[in-house]
């Protein structure tokens, strides 16, 4: 047993987090929040310079060939510094979903699939992902691509454009984006021009054991996007507390630092306290993901009941965006109220930390979601 | 105890409610606190002024209808009832009135409150400043006297002034005597900011609307008439305002029953939705989801949680204002309303915005609901200043 | 609109205050504690000796004439000095009934009923009430006598003597009993020898109309003691602060007050927030009751659906029951954290308040049937 | 990171549960806190220690296993696990001799530890005074310099003192240099409570067990063998001891767990019971009741949240050892841990009477748990304590 990072792992996150802290400055965020863009391609580029794209990609198909755990790390520095753009979507997501599919089902990987994985690992594309056609696509109006990868049946690659009608709902963080198909069912979706399928076979056609395949796949996707939230959640949340602190260490009332104040001093250390007890289980999930979805290929092979095992390792992923979403949610509250009327401005950066947390709180599962899952599992197996 | 209206209250709601019904805007209205949407509520509020509920309690002659305690309650609720969104006069209606009924000369008086009251002066609040938020009595702006003139000259800044940059005059505090310390040597002024030296700077709050201003002013010569209570003794007078502010008058119970019902509605919206749509998937708990995935069912409890705290809320509410109908003065008590509205207000939308499940994140009135509820903690005095009042005035505890 | 108490009823609660502190001392309790007693007979005859039992009563009947709202009073006074024994069963539970069906149903209230209501007037029988044959009876092996009103069924009168086999629950209160009859299935109850009936007709014998008045005066007869039990842990939680808010004045550590530090103001005021929050919705509920029950009669007769109406009045007392539950439940925790240790040892006397705080929650409803009871009506209705 | 156990650590576990599954006493055993339950629990840990059990992590020689920090938690799960309760030594094992194998001579450590793992010595904490308890240093009790006899005249008393009416011997907190203030001038004793001049008197806790002892002094000679570390340096000695307290060892993982495990056995017990029971009753939202008339359902939450903390913890302390096991000291991190732990032992049993209703009121042993609970967050430094230290050690907030 060793529950520490590896020197690799903590080189990689601790880069990155000086690469990000030269690059992605909240005056960045602000950009976007006073513009019409969602994407600040020139930050985009740092990351695919990086060579991130590929974190999940063997590297003889020339990613970093590292896993679910260092996925995780490189998304929560991305929180702390709230970098903006569909990563999630085009890291775990797409290129995550086409990684695995190339790993567990490789005769159905055809070349149309690992064009798009190449497209995809040098951030000159930018996809989003659905897993229901009839849910909002996180940044859909600025990406090139989506991928539509719903259960039980194809999933399909599509082009993004003019004649797709988008329609933007008005969220409450101006720099993240999700964005409605409107003038398409998701059945039209998969018979339109614009859509290609991922898979070399109809679905119709594919064996029992490819297609519970085909939909463990789609949940360790989800999950492994759910897994990077939750730790974008941490990061923010971090960058929340570190800057409340130097707040009111310098803020003065009635003579004394506020930060002085028993009052204060125990909202931060409960801010403090949700943040600790939420990153052992984050790492703890993205780990054994790691270890079920590298072993999967063979557990298939094995005849293993794969399907349900992997049930707990949903439960842990789960209990991870609860924590994440809960600890980001308390930080952001005690924050402003340690910071008061300052914190409330437009001018002041909280608001924007603040503002993404309530949104990633709700995406890839709301908190009542992941919980039920939690519950599920401990109260009804 | 009697917990029956009378007569006279009943038909006073029913007009009320027949007049606000018959005359209410196009809901929702834009922000009261947006370029755009400041005229539109000043305008509705100056036809609630032209029909007399604008002020329902003041006295008839200041376009009032000498509404009792009750009355003015029964208004709220119905005014709330419909929808209707907080006043952007309400600084000066509730903040300032009280306090120049109190303390301000019959001139004063007859000068200002009906120009307040049709709107035609919008009143803003000047107590906060960079260095003295909570510690409202670290007041630096300064009132120099000028005796040739007959009055005082303004320097300094005051910040967080709501709706400064739409409104018209300001009330507040400034240090008259330099070398009192703290709460001593304040006086209380009434300043037209569209006299010479004042710049009035809008800051955005964090919604992106115009909520408020910095106000600078340089060398601005305000006359004695503009003086409310004694010289010197501005923070007594204030403490008259921050006690109304802090106690009844801003936040009526009407509005957070109003909230509550309408959150009640979308729980049950939302209930028989997934009822309908998702019958087949009911768990082998019997728990029903929403189209989200979550059991909405588990919130039942939260949902009677928050009409609860509605109700504690009012009926407290009702006990206070029979004191006051009594003659008692509201006292350290209104600390522990400010502490119980402001939190009930963010467990509402809370609450609400549980219930929407992944559509909690648009920009919906809930989250705009939501983010304005997360002020109430902080303004007026943080709730953590409220706390220590409770503590050290209503319970005898030790100051450090 | 007036939602003060009138100056006689002050007068009331004020001296029954006094009266108690002088009489009900916390050695009397402790006294209950360390014995095998659960009733002190002498405090019980200075409740009889003010005339207390006959609060609800009729004054033409020998009582006091007073309503719930006064009940309610008294009933927080008892709670604060942890006043022992049966007090809600005698009073609201059984008086409270009989008053009611003499009041509601004068035509099946016979001599045997009326006899039974001045033997306990009088306070020289002890007794209590079940709405359950099958649930504990409070003081049930202290008292002579125990009514049994079930739903649906005849109201009974139970003697108490040696061949019924009560054992009692061991709970964590010891100055608390509760005893449950493990010799008679409530079927036997009913046809034993030692039960009488408290109507003059058979049951099945009654018209829809009076079925109706018994069921709802039994309802009614639950609430009542519902809001005493809110009353008496009100009370309990005032004296819980108060002695709290001594002690803390006093004890010194780091070289101050305890009281003085922040953490510990800031407890005290949650304390003292949860008790003014829940008086209110006490005294507004036990009006209201009084209204209803006062007017049933004429109800009656005009032929309205008050049993419908009569949901709302049960919303509100169950509203009561779980503010002042969960008042007195976070009043004991902080009070009890405040103290330090000393507040967990035996010789001092917050343990016996807490405890009875711990039982009284659970008795004439939990805090979650309440609170079920209120999410019903609001969210259901 | 590796978060797989490796075959000697499996091996260890299934040695560890055969033996406690063939030898457990009878459960559940008498309350180890009382006159009659003691000598039980005492002869239990007498017969651990027969099979290598009672000290795992220590040296062979002094009756361990020398088991890895791993073996130890594993053991602790194992444990627990069976539903064994606290030791009754762990003053002594998991307190005393960490601090015994840091500051320690030889000599003692051979002379102590073997009676301390074996039961013949019972070992309790003299820390707390009537005036200093979370304010350690300022304790007052006195020990004077004899140098003809070569030791210390101890005068004082000490309180608070757990299980100190059963237990042989005593560490604690001195103030050998009446000029020195507060943390300096403390020596840490070794007392044996047969010495003449000490009285033992016990108190009780609120259950009404003799969970505690004053302990008095006067005039009672130890010698200089027994005093642990150095003269005057009792403090920094104390520190690593309430280091170990506050950190790991007092509350393993594995004991929260077992506590869970129950929870959630009962609470699909009451959901099953419900089930069968109440078919016909279930209202119109699907939702199950129990025989209380409480709708059991809408505690699912509750009891996964009591899942995850309980999780939490132990992936936390994972962590933890994993950074021990790398070298690093526990820091004042362990503050965090010691909030945690003590609030989520209060909240599992609230959860499991919650799900008892009407049945929480007996003194059952869910409430004598929860009683037990409540105590977590007062000793061993007050949890209000602990987040002052969060704040100034680990935020660095100022100190006021």
């Amino acid at each position: 047993m060793n529950f520490l990072l590896t020197p690799d792992q903590e080189i990689l996150r601790d880069t990155l987090g000086e690469v990000l802290g030269k690059e992605c400055t909240p005056d960045k965020i602000r950009n976007l929040y006073e513009s019409s863009h969602f994407v600040d391609l020139e930050l985009w580029g740092v990351l695919a310079d990086m060579g991130l794209f590929g974190i999940l990609v063997p590297e003889k198909s020339g990613g970093l060939g590292l896993g679910c755990l260092e996925l995780v790390l490189i998304m929560e520095q991305l929180g702390k510094f709230a970098f903006p753009g569909p990563i999630v979507e085009q890291l775990a997501g797409c290129i995550g979903y086409l990684t695995s599919m190339a790993e567990t089902l490789p005769h159905l990987f055809g070349e149309f699939a690992d064009q798009t994985l190449q497209n995809l690992l040098s951030g000159k594309m930018l996809a989003s992902i659905a897993l229901e056609g009839s849910q909002p696509i996180a940044y859909g109006g600025s990406a090139d691509l989506a991928m539509l990868v719903e259960s039980r049946a194809e999933p399909f690659l599509i082009e993004i454009s003019d004649d797709l009608q988008l329609i933007d709902i008005d969220l409450v963080d101006r720099s993240y984006q999700l964005s409605q198909v409107v003038n398409l069912s998701a059945a039209d979706i998969q018979t339109s021009t614009r859509a290609t399928p991922l898979i070399t076979e109809p679905y119709c056609d594919l064996n029992p054991l490819d297609i519970e395949l085909c939909d463990i796949t789609r949940r360790i996707t989800f999950d492994r996007c759910s897994l990077c939230l939750s730790a974008q959640l941490l990061g923010l949340a971090s960058w929340i507390l570190t800057s409340t602190v130097e707040y009111v260490k310098v803020r003065k009332q009635f003579g004394s630092p506020v930060g002085s104040y028993q009052a204060i001093k125990h909202h931060l250390a409960n801010a403090r306290l949700a943040i600790e007890f939420a990153r052992p289980p984050l790492y703890y999930a993205a780990y054994n993901l790691e270890q079920f979805s590298s072993n999967l290929a063979s557990l298939s092979k094995a005849g293993d009941n794969f399907a349900l095992d992997y049930s707990a390792y949903e439960r842990d992923v789960s209990f991870a965006k609860v924590y994440a979403s809960r600890a980001a949610g308390l930080c952001a509250k005690l924050a402003l109220q340690s910071h008061g009327a300052i914190g409330y401005s437009w001018e002041h950066d909280l608001h924007m930390w603040m503002k993404r947390v309530w949104v990633l709180q709700n995406q890839w599962g709301t908190e009542d979601f992941h919980l039920d899952r939690v519950a599920q599992q401990v109260c009804e197996s | 105890m009697d917990l029956t209206y009378t007569e006279r209250e009943i038909q006073f709601r029913d007009e009320a409610r027949q007049w606000l019904e018959a005359n209410a805007p196009c809901l929702p209205m834009p922000p009261g606190d947006s370029e755009e949407g400041f005229p539109v509520h000043r305008a509705w509020e100056h036809k609630l002024y032209d029909a007399r509920w604008a002020v329902v309690s003041w006295p008839a002659k200041y376009g009032g209808r000498d509404a009792t305690l009750w009355e003015w309650l029964i208004f709220e609720e119905e005014y709330y009832r419909i929808g209707l969104p907080q006043r952007v006069a309400q600084n000066g209606i509730f903040l300032l009135a009280p306090t120049l009924f109190e303390f301000g000369t019959q001139e004063q008086k007859d000068r200002i409150l009906p120009r307040m009251a049709s709107t035609q002066d919008m009143w803003c609040q000047g107590w906060s400043e960079p260095n003295a938020g909570s510690d409202l009595a670290g007041i630096s702006s300064k009132a120099s006297r000028d005796d040739k003139r007959g009055g005082w000259i303004l320097n300094g800044q005051k910040t967080w002034t709501t709706r400064g940059a739409f409104c018209t005059h300001l009330f507040g505090l400034f240090r008259s005597d330099p070398n009192a310390e703290r709460h001593k040597g304040l006086t209380y002024f009434l300043v037209d900011l569209s006299l010479p030296g004042i710049t009035v700077r809008p800051v955005n709050k964090f919604d992106g609307d115009i909520g408020f201003a910095e106000v600078f002013f340089d060398d601005v010569f305000v006359s004695d008439s503009d003086v409310l209570g004694q010289v010197n003794k501005g923070w007594e007078v204030a403490m008259a305002t921050t006690g109304s502010e802090r106690g009844l008058s801003l936040r009526s119970p009407g509005r957070f029953i109003a909230v509550v019902e309408r959150l009640i509605a979308l729980y049950k919206q939302e209930a028989s939705n997934s009822g309908d749509l998702q019958n087949a998937s009911d768990d082998q708990n019997g728990a029903v989801q929403n189209s989200y995935g979550q059991n909405i069912g588990d919130l039942r409890r939260q949902v009677a949680d928050c009409w609860m705290k509605a109700q504690a809320y009012k009926l407290s509410t009702d006990q206070t204002v029979s004191l006051i109908a009594q003659g008692n003065k509201p006292g350290p008590e209104s600390s522990l309303n400010k502490i119980f509205w402001s939190e009930m207000d963010i467990f509402l939308h809370e609450t609400a915005l549980r219930i929407l499940g992944p559509r909690a994140s648009a920009d919906s009135e809930w989250m705009k609901g939501f983010e304005f509820s997360l002020a109430g903690p902080i303004y007026a005095g943080t709730n953590e200043i409220q706390r220590n009042i409770v503590a050290e005035r209503l319970l005898g505890l030790p100051r450090k």
